[in-house]
């Protein structure tokens, strides 16, 4: 079965010589969510804009339900949408202030030649009280906004909804409603989703695969289970360590991987995070390291995997 | 010993609307805590529970529209509700002092960061000159900022999220404060980072056995580095207790609800929540606000629930809070 | 809209209520001039020159051409709105699609647009206008035109501050998304949210207009001394003004500091109005 | 980045702008209706005449290249003859230069001196009685034209009352002026030690530069408040109130905050109050550049309109890159 996206040696730049994305390539599978994972900078969001070419990369190809869509024009782009869809970070913002829901509603629809009537239905599908159709954004919650963002993305039965940060700006009680919905979207249409976010949890929770971004490489993949439980990559290990779980009764092993994420400008030629890897080799800095196999589907860049000397020695938290 | 005591705490706003019309915000509804000397208080709660204005009151930096109609903020034994401004100022960064969740735009654009943190014992005459200089530099030190000296120099822009976060913290401790307010502190940080600034937090926290609030809707946060946590929810602090206990016996209906949210638990539980708005701080209902969306909600709820304790230490504003869950 | 919003809107923007309010005086003194004035705004009475204010027939006296004060004072107000609505169309006219289209775009529109506020801010306007009135000829048309074509790309410069500002916005990044065609991404999405900001400097732009008017009638160049527009009759008093006839230039120059003062006060007051930040904090 | 490499990259940046107003302007005065040859020649001339001062002036080549020209003799500094009085046009800027020099520096130093204190004070309480008294004044100042506040003054302080002089000129003519050295006849009585035309040239000052004032400090409060406003409610002076500092210490961080970009309206005031001083000058009949300037436009007088607006653009690009500089020293993010 072809994959629904596929990215391919991706390359972003951005004027001033930022780059943002370098050399990513993943697929996603029909009714699959791929989550992706990354701190500020890692070049996740600019990801997802490319997947869904509100930006056109520098370098690579992105492969929309087979159909090379690196290069297409905005007109010939546009009846595509209707089937790759997106939902964005700020509820508050992604929605137009001078229409009411119930014509933000019916947009998506108008645009791909829908019944208009059908709007009332998304509304009934996301759980949105039919009386705020008449309303204006400013007069709903977040949570509620969140959910016009998602009924409008699944206007036209999407194939693939790419989700940056769906949750990140809502409150807990809010968001798991949210991601409950999300769920039962895909399970009724195996729609697949690319579900951006810093948040682990969250990303371990929908996801059933991931990949972990850092300064806009991919560092590791796997299985989302397999990736939580037994991290390969020392960046995976330092950001899932750092972590905090909601619950004082797990204690806490941190790994002391110390300084921040250096600027995206001038990065080195061999693996961005030797710099602060504690188990970093002189070979680290030659070149970008090969994806190393660690387990059935689960693969990490670092030169420490062949022979297994990768896990780094935790430290027991000191509380 | 206790060094802040707030009791009953009430703070409204009063704004007028395109239709001229006076509309009063019940923003804090009867506020209750107390932090002393050597514990970290978590204080949790969702967007509008009232967590930072509740920090800001303790301060005493409250300013119209918002008012004070009702309640009692005591800080070292002393009232601090009604106090001048003059007064205040001699309290606010020497003896209380805050950290904030934007460092970076929170520092003097325009001054060096050891020339700030001269100004800060400057101001309230702790010290002066060079042993100002000495104190500052230890205090970036003290806050693991590497190499101290270099950095006395640095320009505010100069410094990514977590070491101004730093800069903040080490502003906050150089006056030797027995407080520390901290509204929502590793926000807007990474996680790799967060993990650092709060290690470093806690460590000093301890090691000069200051009290400390921590505000923060992240459970994550509460969990690891408080050792007490008041949970508010729209104006009103739910539950109180010690962080174990509350999280292992959460006893009222809107904590637990916090806690199954997690999407940690969500996968242990199935989706057990569904979310719902806060009430409309312009128009309070009487009794339980937290009726609405509550599964356990009954006739007793339309009167206000009074503080139950759970245990000696723990208690929650429910009426069926004793019972078993 | 009922009157309790009337009183809130001036309880919340004094400026704009009272700038408002002057803005309809002078709109209805426009309007009804024939009626209002005593005399017709030209009719000389060449014995009665110069006569101070409350004498006889003229209640703020008469000019060097026996000419009633008062009734041309009134008179000026179409001038003032005959320049400031046209002048106003003009920029909205050329200004909202240059700076939609700069904002959006960017490329070759945005250049030009840049070099001419460039040249603008180097280039004082006022002897911009001075100079093109001077050299293609002095109706009261012409004036019309320069002005409003003077201030189009200022005009345009608020739009495309507005638009660059939402070209970023995630909501037009969602309509992007959605499928919109770029032209309804521009006109249902970006110009509303847009031309608010821009609204509120409409009745800035339309006081300088104004003023610039009258600006050039007092130099002589522009419209032309029996026409009773204010800066041409503050040109004739400017003359008794050393011999102790103060009226004929006085009560021009009010008339024209009221108007101008009255969009200026409109335009301030309405961009406090729909300042978003000043709303959200309901003060 | 250096001293020089900044002040090439203003001048690079500079030039097209000034080249493109220079274009404008020598098209500008020649599509008009009026004939300078006619002028020049008076109405004695006869058609071998006209076509002589004709050929002679190149009018009769195509616009480029009468342009053209004018940039070759621009650059060796020759501006051409302006015909109100047959004089070089470098000559006449220098002569006119210093009067508008002088009401512009006082009327735009006191603007500042007043309108930044008041700005800051509105700021303090915004929607306070204060504030609200100084936006509307400001607004005010705003809509005031120069022209007719100019002749205001006159009636009231030479005709009625008799306090200020006669409003001709910038020394009475009943007192010997002193020797010109810097332009200012003020400066200059003083450099000379000729109290009674100091004395008079100070008075010939007051009424304009005093309604000029009025009309530069409005903008200047209501730009001041608006930036001392967003300075306020900053984070930073937010952290400032948290961390206890007295108030004396918040109004010394904001002031400094604000002044970078108080410095740089201050100085875009000053350039367009350059042009905006001709009408005050006609008024007064103060001679300055402004007052020659409108006399060129007026006159079509197009070798000294160019100059008249060369030497405008010329000042607006020093001021901009003067505050440049003064934004450079003050603002550490500036220099990064």
């Amino acid at each position: 079965m072809t994959a629904v996206l596929a990215i391919q040696n991706l390359v972003h730049r951005f004027p001033g010589g930022v780059q943002a994305v370098n050399d990513v390539s993943f697929a996603i599978a029909p009714g699959e969510t791929l989550g992706l994972v990354g701190e500020s900078g890692s070049g996740k969001s600019t990801i997802g804009l490319l997947a869904t070419r509100l930006l056109a990369p520098t370098q690579g190809r992105i492969l929309f339900e087979g159909q090379d869509i690196t290069r297409l024009s905005a007109a010939t782009l546009r009846p595509l949408r209707a089937r790759l869809q997106v939902v964005f970070q700020d509820p508050w913002g992604a929605l137009n202030p001078r229409m009411t829901i119930g014509r933000l509603l019916e947009e998506p629809l108008r645009l791909h030649g829908g019944n208009l009537a059908e709007a009332r239905l998304l509304a009934e599908r996301v759980r949105l009280p039919l009386a705020t159709l008449g309303r204006y954004p400013h007069e709903l919650s977040g949570g509620q906004l969140q959910r016009v963002s998602i009924a409008r993305a699944i206007a036209n039965r999407p194939k693939l909804i790419v989700l940056d940060e769906p949750t990140s700006s809502l409150d807990l009680s809010v968001r798991a409603g949210i991601l409950q919905l999300l769920e039962e979207l895909q399970r009724e249409t195996g729609v697949a989703m690319l579900f951006i976010s810093h948040d682990l949890e969250t990303v371990r929770l929908v996801s059933h695969r991931v990949a972990v971004l850092y300064l806009g490489r991919i560092v590791e993949t796997g299985p989302a289970a397999a990736l939580f439980e037994t991290p390969g990559h020392p960046y995976t290990q330092t950001l899932l360590s750092a972590h905090l779980p909601p619950d004082p009764f797990v204690a806490l092993r941190r790994h002391r991987v110390q300084g921040e994420i250096p600027s995206p400008i001038n990065l080195p030629p061999g693996c961005f995070f030797a710099g602060r890897c504690p188990l970093a080799l002189p070979a680290c800095n030659a070149g970008p390291p090969a994806m190393q196999p660690l387990a059935p589907g689960q693969e990490a860049a670092c030169l420490r995997i062949a022979d297994r000397t990768n896990r780094l020695e935790p430290a027991e938290d000191p509380a | 010993m206790t060094l802040l005591a707030v009791q009953d705490l009430h703070v409204e706003f009063a704004t007028r609307g395109l239709d001229n019309r006076l509309r009063v915000a019940q923003a804090l509804n009867g506020v209750s805590f107390t932090v002393a000397a050597g514990e970290v208080v978590g204080l949790v709660g969702e967007t509008g529970a009232g967590k930072s204005l509740t920090a800001l009151a303790a301060m005493g930096l409250l300013r119209p529209p918002a008012r004070i109609p009702h309640g009692s903020i005591r800080f070292e034994g002393r009232e601090i509700i009604g106090l001048s401004d003059r007064e205040l100022e001699k309290i606010r960064g020497r003896r209380m002092a805050m950290i904030v969740q934007s460092p970076l735009t929170s520092l003097d654009p325009l001054k060096r960061i050891g020339d700030q943190l001269v100004r800060m014992q400057r101001v309230h005459d702790t010290a002066h000159g060079a042993a100002a200089r000495t104190k500052a530099e230890a205090m970036l030190a003290a806050v693991r900022i590497p190499d101290p000296a270099r950095r006395m120099r640095a320009w505010p822009h100069e410094l990514s999220g977590g070491m101004a976060q730093r800069v903040l913290i080490a502003m906050a401790l150089v006056n030797d404060p027995a407080l520390i307010i901290a509204d929502e502190p590793t926000t807007g940080l990474d996680v790799t980072v967060q993990a650092q600034v709060l290690d470093t937090l806690r460590d000093i926290v301890a090691a000069r056995n200051l009290g400390a609030l921590v505000i923060t809707h992240d459970l994550g946060v509460v969990a690891h580095y408080c050792q007490r946590v008041a949970v508010m929810f729209a104006g009103r602090i739910v539950e109180d207790g010690p962080v174990r206990e509350v999280f292992s016996r959460p006893s009222h209906p809107y904590t637990r609800a916090l806690i199954d949210s997690t999407p940690g638990r969500i996968a242990q539980l199935g989706w057990t929540v569904t979310g719902g708005t806060p009430p409309d701080l312009y128009d309070l209902p009487q009794g339980c606000l937290y009726r609405d969306r509550c599964p356990r909600a009954a006739t007793a709820c339309l009167a206000a629930p009074p503080r139950i304790a759970v245990s000696g230490t723990h208690g929650a504003a429910c009426h069926f809070a004793g019972e078993a869950a | 809209m009922s009157f309790t919003h009337v009183l809130g809107v001036a309880r919340r923007s004094p400026t704009f209520a009272v700038g408002f309010g002057a803005i309809l005086v002078f709109a209805l003194l426009a309007a009804f001039a024939d009626l209002i004035a005593p005399l017709p705004p030209t009719q000389s009475f060449p014995y009665e020159t110069l006569r101070p204010p409350g004498s006889g027939q003229f209640l703020l006296g008469s000019d060097g051409n026996g000419m009633d004060v008062f009734s041309r004072t009134i008179h000026g107000a179409r001038y003032a709105f005959g320049i400031a609505l046209p002048a106003g169309a003009i920029m909205a006219v050329i200004g909202i699609p240059l700076g939609l289209i700069a904002g959006w775009r960017g490329g070759w529109v945005d250049e030009v647009l840049l070099r001419i506020l460039d040249v603008l801010r180097a280039f004082p306007t006022i002897i911009l206008a001075l100079a093109i009135v001077a050299a293609t000829g002095q109706g009261f048309l012409n004036v019309i035109l320069v002005v409003g074509f003077l201030d189009s790309p200022i005009f345009a410069r608020i739009v495309r501050a507005e638009v660059l500002a939402l070209r970023n916005a995630t909501f037009v990044r969602a309509a992007v998304a959605a499928g919109n065609p770029e032209w309804r991404v521009l006109l249902v999405h970006i110009l509303p949210n847009a031309i608010l900001g821009a609204t509120a400097q409409l009745p800035l732009r339309m006081a300088w207009a104004v003023r610039i008017s009258a600006t050039l009638a007092f130099i002589g160049i522009g419209v032309q001394a029996p026409a009773p527009e204010w800066g041409a009759m503050i040109r004739q008093g400017a003359e008794y003004v050393i011999s102790g006839e103060w009226w004929v230039a006085l009560f021009p120059g009010l008339a024209l500091i009221a108007m101008v003062l009255g969009l200026n006060l409109a335009g301030d007051g309405l961009s406090d109005l729909l300042d978003p930040k000043r709303r959200a904090t309901g003060k | 980045m250096s001293l020089g490499g900044f002040l090439w990259r203003r001048a690079l940046v500079a030039l097209p702008v000034l080249l493109g107003i220079l274009f404008l302007t020598f098209m500008l005065v020649r599509i008009g209706d009026q004939d300078p040859v006619a002028m020049l020649a008076g109405p004695m001339a006869d058609a071998p005449m006209l076509a002589r001062i004709r050929a002679e002036l190149m009018l009769d080549q195509p616009l480029l290249t009468q342009f053209w020209a004018y940039l070759g003799r621009l650059v060796q500094g020759d501006l051409g003859l302006s015909w109100q009085g047959n004089a070089p046009v470098t000559q006449a800027i220098a002569d006119h230069l210093p009067a508008t020099l002088e009401l512009v520096t006082l009327a735009v130093g006191i603007g500042a001196l007043v309108g930044v204190p008041v700005g800051l004070r509105a700021a303090e309480r915004p929607n306070g009685w204060f504030d609200q008294a100084s936006r509307f004044g400001s607004l005010f100042g705003f809509s005031l034209p120069t022209y007719w506040l100019g002749l205001m003054a006159i009636f009231v302080f030479f005709y009625l009352l008799g306090w200020a002089p006669a409003p001709m000129g910038r020394v009475s003519m009943m007192v010997t002026p002193p020797e010109v050295l810097t332009g200012s006849v003020l400066l200059d009585s003083l450099l000379a030690g000729n109290g009674e035309a100091a004395w008079s040239a100070a008075a010939q000052l007051v009424l304009p530069v005093g309604c000029f004032a009025i009309v530069a400090t409005a903008p200047i409060i209501k730009h001041t408040r608006a930036i001392a406003i967003e300075v306020m409610g900053s984070d930073y002076i937010r952290y400032a109130r948290a961390c206890g500092f007295p108030r004396r210490i918040i109004r010394r961080i904001a002031l400094r905050a604000a002044l970078v970009p108080v410095i740089t309206f201050v100085g875009s005031e000053f350039t367009s109050l350059l042009a905006a001083a001709s009408l005050i000058e006609f008024v007064f009949a103060w001679g300055g550049l402004g007052h020659w300037g409108l006399n060129a436009i007026l006159l079509g007088d197009f070798a000294a309109v160019q100059g008249y607006v060369l030497v405008l653009a010329i000042a607006s690009v020093l001021v901009f890159a003067l505050v440049d500089l003064v934004v450079l020293l003050l603002e550490p993010r500036a220099r990064a």
